[in-house]
């Protein structure tokens, strides 16, 4: 410590801290912070707070900047891209330069805003959205509820110097078939971070009376398409889905349809449709009242035309059927008749036939009789003449057989044969007449008598 | 008496002289007189006949008239 | 009267005759009457036959005519 | 009588007759009374068809008319 | 009597009748008889039906005014 | 009574009758009848028929007014 | 009754009505009744289209409470 220390002046310090940091961090870097608070000044240009945190707490923290000129441009830019201008409370994706000032310390420029980051962040919030609400099986509840037939009293959310409200309710009011719609006003927010909230209170509101009401409807118009990412807010999305009347939604842009806008039961793109929607509606009930009239007198006719042909036509068919079982009655009638006749004359016909033909066999029968006797009599005349002759000639030769045997034992006929017959006192010669010594004796023969005597007898037996 | 005899009774009387003759029941004695009563019988029979059938034909003339 | 015997008992005592005959009933003494008996017999027996024939033909005759 | 008989009674009693004449159940002496009879019978049943037959045709004459 | 039957029972009646002639259950003494009451029926029928005619005729007549 | 009668059950009745006279369910005695009473039913369809058409196109036409 | 009958369900039995009647489903005893029902309805359903009922001093009253 010999030596004096060297003293530098501040101003030599910093401008060396100055020196170094531009000479080490030249170019320009992008940076993801989370931006807590815009901090834009009278003049234009911006200060914003820069964190960075993990599990809530901050482990970096810087100031930004941004220059007037810049902030013009990346606004524009950012507003164009994500429909939604800079805000506190954004995580962006930033191109900054480190710079250091000898008055005002160490910050970092922001010269540039990636908008299509913040774009996806705020769609990746609208995705959540959606996905928790599908989780929670509320996704088409609204849309599931009965829709009026005729949607006449409407809770209107809205804000009462909306041009969308009054763009509504001229188109529901002054419609020219004479509608009567009743109509509640419920003053809300419509856009911008406390829109949520608004509406959901507005919600709860209509909710206690809501018997007075067939819809809600939420109308906002002339607002543009900025700040409309309160849409995607899962609160009010909710209460979007669950609330017990239907719920019709006229926002009025022509982004990406918002969740509040899918979870409704019918979206509208803009109040004046939503209008149009109502009255059609209303013609949809009012068009087949009107037309009932037309279709009864119609089918009315059709009906008593088609009855009345029905009637004309049993009446002809009854006709014709009663003439005709008459005229089948006399055809049946005549054909009896003629029955009776043919009949008649074929039994007549029948009995003539029977009694020729017994007029015939009398004739022949009786022919054929006498002709039978004729022939049998014949027979007997024919028989007699030979019977009488066979029993003469039969008679003839009994006569002759014993004419022969006569002439056969005549004693005569055995003497001509040289026998002769020995006779005592005129008999024959036999043990009653016995012959004797000297008796004289006869003999006989066919030509000569002799008389002789008996001069010895013998007996022949002995 | 030969006139009231009946058609049936002579032809009977006929056919049992025949019967008789071819049996030989009627002598050589009877035979003359049962042929002249054959033959008279059957005279009778054939006028019997003729009669009757031309009565028939009488009637059945009539009727075809 | 041999005249009147019927031909019946003509043929009958014929027929006897012609037995006694053949059985040797009679003796060669009446032999020569009985046989003498039967040729008149015979005769008689013969005319009445024929006296018969011509009678039936006489009148078998008639009828055909 | 023979004008009261009835149709049917005279036409059976006509085939009656023709049945027995056929059969030869009758005899020559009454052939001739049958025949007569059977003639008178067809007489009557011709006269009871024709009388029949004009008085039906009559009737349906009048009908047609 | 014939005024008071029923058109259905006199054709009936009137059909048996034709019937029972062509089945020849009917015999010639009762066929006048018959017929007779056959041409009745046919003329009640025939007038009964020109009665209902002219009626039906006279309703439909009505009925088309 | 026929006035309280309905008219589809009049023009049941009425297309029955049709149909039992078509189907010769109906005796010629029963058509007079039958005949007369469709008659009714017919005027009385018509009636109910007119009387319907002018109450309704009556209520339509106030209706349009 | 008619007063008290929602709109809806009028519009609804309105418009079956008009079905039924479309499709002849209707007899003509029933249309009279029913083309006055409807046109009742349609008297109902045209009132609720030019009708207001609600009054938001009492809604505001009830949202108070």
């Amino acid at each position: 410590m010999s030596e004096a220390p060297k003293v530098f002046t501040l101003k030599q310090v910093l401008s060396s801290i100055k020196k170094t940091l531009e000479q080490r961090y030249s170019s320009t870097y992008w940076v993801k912070a989370e931006m807590h608070k815009l901090n834009l000044s009278k003049k234009g240009h911006c200060y914003p707070e820069l964190l960075e945190k993990q599990d809530g707490r901050i482990v970096a923290e810087i100031r930004g900047m941004i220059w007037q000129t810049n902030f013009d441009r990346i606004n524009k830019r950012f507003i164009q891209t994500v429909k939604e201008p800079l805000k506190d409370d954004m995580t962006l994706l930033l191109l900054v330069k480190i710079t250091y000032s000898e008055t005002f310390g160490l910050s970092l420029n922001i010269i540039d805003v990636d908008p299509n980051y913040s774009l996806g962040e705020l769609q990746k919030e609208r995705q959540e959205t959606l996905k928790r609400l599908q989780k929670e099986g509320l996704i088409n509840r609204n849309q599931q509820l009965g829709f009026p037939i005729l949607p006449k009293r409407i809770a209107v959310i809205s804000a009462e110097s909306s041009k969308g409200l009054s763009d509504f309710i001229q188109v529901i009011e002054n419609n020219s078939w004479g509608y009567q719609f009743f109509t509640m006003l419920f003053p809300a927010l419509l856009q911008g971070d406390n829109a949520s909230d608004s509406i959901s209170a507005q919600l709860e509101r209509i909710k206690r009376v809501k018997n007075h009401f067939d819809m809600v409807v939420i109308v906002r118009g002339g607002g543009g398409e900025v700040g409309l990412s309160c849409y995607n807010n899962y609160e009010l999305c909710k209460n979007i889905a669950s609330f017990p009347l239907p719920i019709l939604t006229g926002i009025g842009h022509s982004t990406n349809l918002t969740v509040a806008e899918m979870v409704a039961f019918r979206n509208a793109i803009t109040p004046t449709e939503l209008g149009d929607f109502l009255i059609q509606a209303f013609h949809n009930f009012s068009v087949p009242v009107k037309d009932a009239v037309k279709r009864l007198k119609v089918s009315v006719s059709n009906i008593t035309s088609e009855v009345k042909l029905h009637l004309t036509n049993e009446s002809k068919l009854f006709r014709s059927a009663a003439k005709q079982m008459l005229a089948e009655n006399k055809q049946i009638i005549h054909a009896n008749v003629k029955g009776l006749e043919n009949n008649f004359k074929f039994l007549l016909l029948n009995h003539k036939m029977m009694i020729r033909k017994n007029e015939q066999g009398v004739y022949r029968s009786a022919r054929e009789l006498l002709s039978n006797e004729q022939n049998e009599l014949e027979k007997l005349q024919d028989a007699l003449p030979s019977k009488t002759n066979t029993q003469l000639i039969s008679e003839q030769h009994k006569i002759n057989v014993l004419a022969q045997s006569i002439r056969l034992m005549d004693p005569i006929n055995v003497l001509n044969r040289g026998y002769s017959i020995t006779l005592l006192n005129g008999k024959t010669i036999g043990e009653k007449n016995t012959v004797k010594k000297g008796d004289k004796i006869q003999t006989k023969t066919a030509t000569f008598s002799v008389e002789s005597e008996v001069v010895k007898t013998e007996n022949n037996n002995e | 008496m030969s006139k009231e005899i009946k058609y049936t009774e002579a032809f009977d009387e006929l056919q049992q002289i025949v019967v008789d003759i071819e049996d030989g029941e009627i002598t050589v004695d009877e035979l003359s007189v049962k042929v002249k009563r054959a033959s008279e019988l059957i005279k009778i029979c054939k006028e019997k006949l003729s009669a009757t059938e031309e009565d028939v034909n009488l009637i059945l003339k009539e009727l075809e008239e």
